[in-house]
């Protein structure tokens, strides 16, 4: 092994969302120094929110990140609705569902297609991959737009929906617009199924490793909207223990919080929700899992791109099932009087738990809002991770070889860089 | 067959840079039959089509009786005319048209013909004076008055200069500001309404400009004893459809694309005056 | 042949990613897109360039750091034709919320162990209030339509139209019901740009005037109107200052509300 | 005159059956959202059967009445316009050659519209429109093939809004010419009566009975009292030249202060006939696609000319619709382009009233 010193420094990660670079630097064959460093400036979203209504709050919070806006309105509607005393309908939880899905396909290929794959087959982007594997780009785009055609078909448009309000939705949509879109879903389902197999196909590295998986788990479904919070190492709490086990601090390097378990780093997303929930898949996505011939619960975290492919399915078999028996409602929203409260709201997010809590006064204005999202929560594990599958990948390989894969053992988690840096209010005694 | 709705498609057969920014195309349809049948009157414009880009009104620039091709005299101020001026001989774009009511040629048979235009070079009347003096023998005097705001903006000088020695012709040339050796007026156009040699009791007047200029034009013209009615103008309203019915070109009740663009002065004179319309 | 294409660069600022979204949500026509142009930069999409010379640069974000403002002037001097993308790359976004309330400089340094890591500017302020910008598409966020509209148009060598008209004019073409005058609803498409496709009104929803100010918005009266509707001076400003709340016409009634409570 | 008919509510689906037998899209007032609309509609049961609107300037409310008729409202945001004059259309798809361009003119849909629910006001509106659209130098192939097939069920207005003025315009409450079918409505049917070959074979095929006198002078009085109780009214038949002599009246300012500059007006305006031409490049750069969609003189591109904007305040934009509508309308159409239907009144967002405005510019 070689005593050399590199100082390897990746200025802008590519094919991430939102900004991001990778300070690392290695000297007499051991890392010295490891940062993933989030530099995106705050936008101060928790302190935007407060003296705001809380029927601001879908609208606002969406805009914290474009590619899963979905997440943070139904965290935050759950939460104000608790404050409020709103227990939704099966309708409106339904439709909660069905609109959530459409997010989980439309980030899942995204980051599937758009931002990993071409990691494995060895390009520099999707449109170079496209000229080799041109149907596999198409297909992945497709259900991409099919997973866009579910959040508008409530939302009106699938970046910051506007159908959203605390309480439910603004509107029902017409028995001929779910009926199009059913028709559109269910000629998808089969592109789905090859979409799972294509990815065990792909030569992902071996790389496992040992952690907390931590997820939502509700009884009787795959947890989506809502739940508690379990874990591979037994935990089982509700939402609003949150802090009691989660712990935030500030990297000095980052404009992201980190967030870990009683000190320990440990992993959100469709992994972790795979590894715990596989017996709450839809019976049609347990079969495509056993046609693919992989075994979960997985700690390699290469395993993610399929555990994300059989989401897509999965997702895409509620849809249908959703809109199979979709009737529209005149009620599609509740209302209730303001009151003072505090209420917790916690989602799967494509990339994990999104966790929101909120203080309302008695007049529904916003006193306090806090949300932890999967990003920050995964940072600690991305740099662990990175730790171990450097050293193991070998840190005498060319600089290059060592760049390229770290930048995939980033990508691979996901990271939604501009979901990871707002401002987040919390109370962290200054070091001297 | 030439549909008023829907464009034909035109090739350019020549192009010719005027000045910076004007340019002339010459252009004849790509369907002889079209081409063939194809007559328009001085004053008349066309929606000039650039595909992907939209449809602007242009005059036509050329003399009816060239029956091979067609002109237009286009200045690139904007979108489409920019995209316009790119072009080269052989491009093809749409174009529908003729529309509109032209200059009164027929009534100016006979008689002195005063033409006065403001800014930079009015294509529309540069087509008068190419068909009057093209026809000299079926006109009377031939006066031309062109003010510019800068000299610079003078364009088809050496023309100008032409025309002044031609016989029974006079050339007035006005600028605001003007270079060193400006052999012409510096001040205002309407300044020089009064050394215009015509019989007011026999001339027929043709202004294309601003309307504000063209408002003063006519009231140093009525003090020069010409009657209201033989004052001519040409107008400019935005136009989307030409056909009159898509609205925007409505000055009062009159619909600029059809009605127009060519007005007798005491049709729209109040409209005119008023401003802001 | 290759060299010929247009090259093109996608650029990042403070921003939520949504409005790149209109390129990678374009299904089909992104690879369309990928045909017509050389991508030069597109940091999400994996290409890594931001200084190349391009002739259209899209800018996502607001200056918000100080590191920002170099990038953009670099951007500035590699584009011919520089396109701003979104409220917040052409108004500042929602986090120009921030932009003129005095306690804002101290939120950062309350909350963060390290604030001196933490770079940003007092202000959030949009791509125009640096450098030149070409043309502006408003939008929280901008519609795949208007985004690659606009590209189609600049690969055909014009000029995009940039229509300023109000979210009224297409609302009633959809043949909506108009919320104010059936509901009540304290609605800002009189006063918002369109190009969302009125979809609040659609699914009975107030505009909140996410695609930002129209051509001539009389944001004065909307103001009054939504005052008569019963809004007290608080809701009426932040009707106003929400997501484009640094856009002059919305910012000057926003604030004097705010001011007036 | 024939004697008068009586089609009783319960025989009114045979109506919509008779129309769609004949090969129409049948299209009648459903209440929706809040107000009244025009859409395609099967069964007689889906008309806003006793409901009642509520129309005041910027307002607009759907009530439960407690009577049972299906037409005891004046009129919505639109009618007849969007279906004769589209909200946006293509108008032709042009395309790259391999030396050039094809242009092809896009298809417009021609397919028989019938109409329920037409009212006086949009009858005349529609005789503008026809005019404007049809019997210029070049009548518009689009809306002709719209406007040929379309069958007209005119109902005679019982139950005008509070911003209802078309007694004073001269054009309602009463349909008289260019319908097929004319209705008035009573507590449990309608006085009917045909207009044209196409309406007499209609009521051919329906089951109706003769009309009382009773019936026939209640549903004069229904008719009469929508006139009387009408309690707004424009100033004047032909405000021509006492507008045009009001260019610079102190008023138009003063309205420019609450006006929105937003257009709805217009676009609910069943006379309003401006549109605006769009060009939509492929990105492919195979071709483009021109269409053309509903505008407005609140709009930018109404009085834009390069380099200027012929109108660049809204008290100048207020004033040409308000000049087009009273004033040079008579020059272009020889009538006023206001045929009384209230609708600016009520969707103007805050509730501007032509019929006071007029008043104001008149003193
Ligand atoms: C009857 C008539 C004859 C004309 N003849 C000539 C001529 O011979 N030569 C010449 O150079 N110019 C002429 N013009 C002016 C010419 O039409 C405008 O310069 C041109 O429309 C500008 O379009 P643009 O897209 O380049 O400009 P932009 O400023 O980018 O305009 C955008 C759009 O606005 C509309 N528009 C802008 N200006 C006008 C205008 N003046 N009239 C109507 N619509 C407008 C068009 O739809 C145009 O596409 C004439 C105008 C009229 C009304
Ligand atoms: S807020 Fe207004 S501009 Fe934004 S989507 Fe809604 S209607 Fe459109
Ligand atoms: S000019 Fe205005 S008032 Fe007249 S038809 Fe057009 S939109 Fe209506
Ligand atoms: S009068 Fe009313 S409806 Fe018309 S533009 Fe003004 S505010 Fe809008």
């Amino acid at each position: 092994m070689s005593n050399r010193t590199v100082n390897l420094n990746v200025p802008v990660l590519a094919r991430v969302e939102g900004e991001g670079a990778l300070d690392l630097s290695i000297a007499n064959g051991e890392i010295a120094e490891l940062r993933l460093r989030i530099f995106e400036p705050p936008r101060l979203f928790e302190k935007f929110l407060e003296g705001r209504s809380y029927l601001e709050v879908p609208d606002m919070v969406a805009r914290i990140c474009g590619i899963c806006p979905v997440a943070y309105q139904i965290s935050a509607v759950q939460a104000l609705e608790s404050v409020l005393g709103i227990e939704p309908t099966p309708w409106i939880r339904d439709m909660r569902r069905l609109f959530y899905c459409g997010e989980w396909i439309e980030s899942h290929s995204l980051h599937i297609h758009l931002l990993a794959a071409p990691d494995f087959l060895g390009f520099a982007n999707a449109i170079d991959m496209a000229g080799k594997y041109p149907d596999i780009v198409r297909r992945g785009l497709k259900i991409q737009e099919a997973g866009n055609a579910i959040i508008s078909f409530l939302g009106g448009r699938s970046v910051h929906p506007v159908g959203v309000r605390v309480g439910g939705f603004w509107h029902a949509p017409s028995t001929a617009a779910a009926a199009k879109l059913l028709a559109e879903l269910e000629a998808l389902l089969p592109e789905a199924e090859a979409l799972a197999l294509w990815t065990v196909s792909l030569p992902l590295p071996d790389e496992t490793q040992d952690f907390e998986c931590v997820s939502l788990g509700h009884a009787g479904e795959y947890p989506i909207t809502r739940g508690s919070i379990v874990s591979s190492r037994g935990l089982d709490i509700g939402i609003a223990e949150f802090d009691n086990e989660f712990q935030e601090s500030h990297a000095p390097h980052s404009t992201a919080l980190h967030c870990h378990h009683r000190g320990q780093d440990y992993l959100v997303g469709p992994l972790a929700r795979m590894n715990l929930n596989l017996d709450q898949l839809p019976s049609a996505t347990r079969k495509l899992l056993e046609a693919c011939g992989m075994r979960f619960p997985s700690f390699n975290l290469f395993h993610s791109i399929v555990a994300r492919a059989l989401e897509i399915h999965a997702a895409l078999v509620e849809a249908i099932r959703l809109l199979r028996s979709y009737a529209p409602t005149d009620a599609p929203y509740l209302e209730a009087a303001p009151r003072a409260g505090v209420g917790f709201g916690a989602s799967e997010a494509p990339r994990g738990i999104l966790w929101h809590r909120y203080e309302l006064d008695g007049s529904g204005s916003i006193v306090s809002a806090r949300i932890v999202p999967p990003t920050s929560q995964n940072q600690a594990r991305i740099e662990a991770d990175l730790r171990a599958s450097l050293n193991r990948f070998g840190l005498d390989q060319p600089e290059h070889e060592i760049r390229q894969h770290a930048e995939t053992v980033i990508r691979n988690y996901d990271p939604c860089i501009s979901c990871a840096t707002h401002f987040l209010k919390l109370n962290i005694k200054k070091k001297a | 067959m030439n549909s008023p709705h829907v464009p034909q498609t035109a090739r350019i057969v020549e192009r010719i840079q005027e000045s910076d920014d004007i340019f002339t195309l010459r252009l004849r349809f790509s369907d002889a039959a079209v081409q063939d049948g194809y007559r328009f009157a001085p004053g008349q414009f066309n929606m000039v089509y650039l595909p992907g880009a939209g449809e602007v009104p242009i005059s036509l620039s050329s003399d009816p009786e060239e029956r091979e091709d067609f002109a237009h005299t286009i200045r690139a101020v904007g979108r489409v005319t920019r995209g316009l001026a790119a072009l080269k001989p052989g491009d093809e774009i749409g174009m529908r048209g003729p529309y509109g009511r032209g200059w009164p040629l027929d009534e100016a048979e006979g008689k002195d013909v005063f033409i006065i235009t403001g800014g930079l070079g009015c294509a529309p009347v540069v087509a008068v004076i190419h068909y009057v003096l093209k026809r000299r023998e079926r006109f009377k005097r031939l006066v031309i008055l062109q003010g510019v705001k800068h000299s610079h903006d003078l364009i088809w000088r050496a023309s100008y200069e032409r025309w002044a020695q031609a016989t029974d012709t006079q050339v007035l040339i006005a600028a605001n500001s003007t270079e060193a050796l400006w052999p012409w007026h510096v001040g205002s156009p309407i300044d020089l309404v009064s050394q215009a040699e015509f019989d007011p009791a026999n001339a027929v007047t043709m202004i294309c400009g601003p309307e504000g200029m063209m408002v003063a034009a006519a009231k140093a013209l009525k003090a020069r004893g010409l009657n209201e009615a033989d004052i001519h103008v040409s107008l400019e309203r935005n136009m989307q459809c030409a056909l009159g019915l898509c609205g925007h070109c409505q000055l009062g009740g009159h619909f600029v694309c059809k009605d127009g663009p060519v007005f007798s002065y005491p049709e729209v004179k109040v409209l005119l005056e008023r401003g802001g319309l | 042949m290759k060299a010929q294409r247009p090259r093109i660069a996608v650029h990042k600022f403070a921003s939520c990613d949504g409005c790149q979204l209109a390129f990678l949500n374009a299904g089909e026509a992104l690879l369309t897109l990928a045909q017509r142009v050389e991508i030069l930069h597109f940091a999400e999409a994996g290409w890594l360039d931001p200084l190349a010379k391009v002739d259209i640069a899209f800018v996502e974000g607001s200056i918000s750091a100080p590191h920002d403002i170099e990038r953009i002037r670099a951007v500035r001097e590699s584009a011919k034709f520089l396109v701003t993308i979104g409220a917040c790359a052409t108004a500042g976004g929602l986090q120009a919320l921030r932009n003129g309330v005095k306690e804002a400089a101290g939120w950062v340094a309350d909350i963060y162990a390290s604030p001196q890591y933490i770079e940003s500017l007092p202000e959030s302020r949009p791509v125009s209030a640096h450098v030149k910008v070409d043309l502006e598409i408003w939008g929280c966020p901008v519609t795949i339509e208007q985004v690659l509209g606009a590209t189609a148009s600049l690969l055909n060598g014009v000029t995009p139209v940039n229509p300023g008209e109000p979210v009224c004019v297409e609302c009633k073409r959809r043949g909506h019901a108009c919320i104010m005058v059936t509901q009540n609803a304290p609605c800002m498409g009189p006063v918002t740009r369109t190009g969302c496709g009125a979809l609040c009104p659609g699914v009975g929803r107030a505009c909140y005037g996410c695609f930002g100010p129209a051509e001539l918005p009389n944001a004065v009266s909307m103001a009054k109107h939504f005052e008569q509707a019963g809004l007290d001076k608080r809701e009426v400003a932040r009707r106003f200052l929400f997501i484009t709340s640094a856009a002059q016409p919305f910012a000057d009634v926003g604030r004097h509300y705010k001011e007036n409570e | 005159m024939p004697a008068s008919r009586f089609l009783p509510h319960s025989a009114l689906q045979s109506l919509l059956d008779a129309l769609t037998a004949r090969g129409y899209a049948v299209i009648a007032p459903q209440a929706r959202d809040g107000c009244i609309v025009y859409t395609e509609t099967r069964h007689a049961d889906e008309l806003p059967w006793g409901i009642r609107l509520e129309q005041d300037p910027g307002s607009s409310r759907t009530i439960k009445g407690t009577h049972r008729q299906a037409f005891a409202w004046a009129n919505g945001p639109q009618a007849l316009k969007p279906l004769v004059f589209a909200p946006s259309e293509p108008l032709w798809r042009i395309s790259r050659q391999a030396d050039g361009y094809a242009v092809k003119a896009a298809e417009t849909p021609q397919r028989p519209l019938a109409v329920i629910g037409v009212r006086a006001c949009d009858l005349a509106a529609l005789a503008i429109q026809d005019r404007h659209f049809l019997h210029g130098p070049y009548p518009d192939p689009r809306y002709g093939a719209r406007r040929e097939g379309m069958l007209l069920v005119a109902v005679n207005c019982t139950h005008p809004a509070s911003t209802c003025f078309c007694a004073s315009t001269g054009d309602g409450p009463e349909a008289k010419t260019d319908f097929d079918l004319a209705l008035t409505e009573l507590d449990d049917g309608f006085v009917i009566e045909a207009g044209s070959a196409e309406g007499e074979q209609i009521l051919a095929a329906l089951p109706l009975q003769d009309a009382r006198a009773a019936q026939v002078e209640a549903a004069a009085a229904g008719i009469r009292h929508a006139a009387e109780s009408q309690t707004r009214a424009i100033p004047g038949r032909n405000l021509r030249d006492a507008l045009m002599a009001r260019l610079e009246h102190p008023r138009w300012q003063e309205v420019a202060q609450r006006c929105l500059a937003c257009g709805n007006c217009t676009m609910v305006c069943p006379t309003c006939f401006c549109h605006a031409e769009t060009e939509q490049p492929e990105l492919d750069g195979s071709g483009s696609l021109h269409s053309r969609e509903w505008d407005s003189c609140f709009g930018e591109r109404h009085g834009y000319i390069h380099g200027k904007q012929l109108r660049p305040e809204i008290s100048q934009r207020y004033r040409q619709w308000l000049t087009h509508k009273l004033a040079s309308w008579h020059d272009q159409f020889g009538r006023s382009g206001c045929v009384g239907c209230g609708r600016c009144i009520a969707w103007c967002p805050v509730g501007i009233d032509i019929t006071e405005e007029a008043a104001a510019l008149l003193k």
